[in-house]
């Protein structure tokens, strides 16, 4: 279970938000929505443990993130607004040492299934400096075919996504919580994803 | 105790505590420079070997041990920042570098007078005027580094990184210059300070380096007032304060 | 029950740290013309020296353990602005920080990576130049060792100074001010052994100390450096 | 007292240059800290006034 509490940001001399806080249990999905610039990414980054809230604590297992790293990352999956990608490696180089970095010991079959799963299979053997932007994004995706983690947290995982990818991402995101995931995702899209709770935190100027 | 020190460490607290403080700093300094003068030219005996250019340690050897001293609490204040994540320690930390930059830059510059003549050259390479030049290097670096970068809690939380490698690495730097000292040199002169100094030279350079320390104190205050003027610039406390003040 | 854990521990550390290491091995070598950046530089700034001095050897042999290994230090802070700049532009720096391994851990992966691509380079070429200025044979050796024993200090303490400058503007010349002065200690040591083989004197006790800021930065820099990254990230 | 006469103190054994130039510059150089921040806060406040006047 994640709990937030209280949570502020501060960047630069603006408040971007203060007294935000939640509860996410197994299978729950929450969207954060807001304009731009009302630090929903912030949120997201602080809830990885990249950004230090100003104030407020996050737990996970009733424990904090920040003194319980050790066993709190190896739950977590996010990705950012950067995709993560090396110009020079292949997409299935970087699928592999992103999934291998964050701890699951993959093999090329493995990697090259999650490929294909969303749909760029075509695309393993092209350094990533050659993709479109649509195609990078789907291969930072393609990482959720590989991890075990049991918390996603998204920024705008459907943007640059055409309509077939964003029905197999919602479909993918569906399967997570019918598995007892819990998910925690920005967008500007309307897609359904089943979940068995759903909750929206609204983030306002 | 806690809330006490929270309660303080708010810029808004904390800023007319600062400016009640600092006159009786400024009172000390003033009294301690006099003090210090006084017995630097007038009781101070001329040095047999030296004549009167000696008296110049009286503002050299108090300015280098400022700048090491003012290095040292600046990096106790960013490690309290770091550490607490208190913002005041870390405008402490911001506060004090230029004072001790320019302390450092007056030893510099008063050793290289001295040693005009005493050793005939304005400069020479001896392992403390070295380590003082690097010193200067380390306050430069701090300074530019807070200074490029924009976001404050980041410039804060960088800067004060850095200061506490700088305080690791500065006995490894001193004592790396004075190895490579004793190789490169048969003998070195050693700065004004005799074997056997008169306990009124002692006396006079305590006075200088209490008032330069006051000083110090004094001129810091003012500078973390002004950074948290500047800063909390968009805040009602200061907005509050800049149209009350000019009324 | 307890030694399997441990052992699984040791494990994914192992493997997350090759990754990081082949990764950046990889990336080097599918960008070659990068090392020869380094190299370059490093010839072409001892080249420039007999050019202002004059080729007489005896003076040339006297300047050549400090020209040497400044060079050498100039070098290696010119590559170090490619340290951690790609990665936090990319995202990739972000899945370090995310990774499961503590980050100081794969801190030094990456610090390795760039040593075997920019340090070990220099390394070997010096003693081709080191010719240059008429160093004679046991002087060779011996500044091969020093840089050998120096550069990887060098490589950990710049890793800090790019870390705190990551995305600021002017990183390169900042990068320079920040990290130079604390280059002095290798410096002093490593010039300083070349130096006293010249002179017919041992160099164990400046090599000793060379080794001993090498061990000290590679204790303390990976943690100073993950810090810097939490801080430049945010 | 040290000195003969005050144009003995104001010679210093012949080291006038270099004992009154330290003294002075170092003199400056705290004052001039003292007057420049003195500016900085000040323009800080106006700043802030015009601020606080939007």
């Amino acid at each position: 279970m994640l709990i937030a509490q209280d949570l502020a940001c501060v960047r630069g001399d603006r408040l971007l938000f203060k007294r935000v806080g939640f509860e996410l249990s197994a299978g729950g999905l929450l969207y954060v929505l807001g304009e731009n610039g009302t630090g929903k990414s912030s949120l997201l980054r602080m809830l990885c443990g990249l950004l230090m809230p100003e104030q407020g604590e996050i737990f996970w297992q009733n424990k904090k993130i920040k003194e319980n790293a050790e066993n709190y990352l190896p739950n977590l999956t996010y990705i950012g607004h950067l995709n993560g990608l090396k110009d020079d490696l292949t997409a299935l180089e970087n699928l592999q040492i992103s999934a291998r970095l964050a701890g699951n010991d993959v093999t090329d079959k493995q990697t090259l299934a999650a490929l294909s799963a969303i749909g760029i299979a075509r695309c393993a053997n092209l350094p990533a400096r050659v993709l479109s932007q649509g195609q990078k994004r789907r291969v930072a995706l393609a990482m959720l075919w590989l991890t075990q983690s049991q918390l996603w947290i998204l920024d705008e995982p459907f943007a640059a996504l055409d309509v077939a990818a964003t029905e197999v991402l919602a479909t993918r995101l569906g399967e997570h919580m019918a598995n007892g995931g819990m998910t925690i995702i920005t967008t500007h899209q309307d897609v359904a994803i089943n979940a068995r709770n759903t909750q929206t935190l609204r983030l306002n100027a | 105790m806690h809330i006490h020190w929270f309660k303080y460490s708010s810029p808004q607290t904390f800023y007319p505590l600062a400016g009640k403080m600092i006159p009786w700093f400024a009172a000390l300094a003033v009294l301690l420079t006099i003090a210090g003068l006084y017995v630097s030219f007038a009781i101070a005996p001329t040095d047999f070997q030296q004549g009167e250019a000696y008296r110049i340690i009286f503002v050299h050897v108090p300015a280098a041990w400022m700048s090491m001293f003012i290095y040292i609490v600046m990096a106790g204040w960013a490690a309290l920042g770091l550490g607490f994540n208190a913002r005041l320690s870390a405008m402490m930390a911001q506060a004090l570098a230029p004072t001790g930059a320019i302390f450092t830059l007056l030893a510099l510059v008063t050793g290289s007078l001295w040693g005009k003549p005493m050793w005939g050259a304005w400069w020479v390479w001896d392992a403390r005027l070295t380590s003082e030049l690097i010193l200067l290097f380390l306050y430069l670096g701090f300074m530019a580094l807070q200074s490029s970068i924009d976001d404050p809690r980041r410039a804060d939380r960088a800067g004060a990184l850095l200061a506490l490698v700088g305080v690791v690495n500065v006995p490894i730097i001193y004592f790396s210059v004075k190895w490579w000292n004793t190789l490169h040199q048969g003998s070195t002169i050693n700065m004004g300070v005799a074997p056997k100094m008169a306990m009124t030279m002692l006396l006079g350079m305590l006075l200088m380096a209490l008032a330069f320390w006051m000083y110090s104190i004094a001129v810091a205050l003012m500078r973390v007032r002004c950074i948290m003027l500047e800063r909390e610039r968009s805040t009602d406390w200061v907005k509050a304060l800049s149209t009350g003040g000019q009324a | 029950m307890n030694t399997r854990k441990t052992n699984a521990k040791t494990n994914a550390w192992t493997s997350a740290w090759l990754t990081v290491l082949k990764r950046d091995l990889l990336l080097a070598l599918r960008r070659r013309s990068d090392i020869a950046t380094t190299l370059f530089f490093f010839v072409i700034v001892s080249s420039l020296f007999p050019l202002g001095i004059g080729p007489e050897a005896a003076v040339l042999s006297s300047i050549a353990p400090g020209v040497l290994w400044v060079a050498a230090l100039l070098a290696g802070m010119i590559s170090l602005s490619r340290l951690f700049a790609a990665d936090f532009t990319d995202g990739t720096l972000e899945q370090m920080l995310l990774a499961p391994q503590p980050l100081a851990w794969l801190v030094t992966a990456k610090i390795l990576a760039h040593w075997l691509v920019c340090g070990l380079p220099v390394v070997l070429l010096a003693p081709l130049i080191g010719l240059q200025y008429a160093l004679p044979n046991e002087a060779l050796l011996v500044l091969v060792y020093s840089l050998l024993l120096g550069t990887p200090a060098l490589s950990l303490i710049g890793a800090i100074g790019a870390a705190l400058t990551l995305g600021v503007r002017g990183s390169g010349l900042l990068v320079a001010l920040l990290v130079l002065p604390l280059y002095i200690p290798a410096l002093i040591f490593g010039a300083g052994a070349v130096a006293a083989s010249q002179h017919g004197m041992s160099a164990q006790a400046h090599l000793s100390l060379l080794a001993a800021c090498s061990l000290l930065s590679l204790v303390l820099a990976p943690l100073a450096t993950a810090a810097a990254l939490r801080i430049s990230v945010e | 007292m040290q000195w003969a006469s005050w144009s003995a103190f104001f010679n210093m054994g012949g080291y006038a240059f270099y004992v009154w130039f330290s003294f002075g510059l170092t003199a400056l150089c705290l004052i001039w800290e003292v007057l420049a921040l003195r500016k900085r806060s000040q323009q800080a406040l106006r700043l802030s006034q015009l601020l606080a006047q939007d």
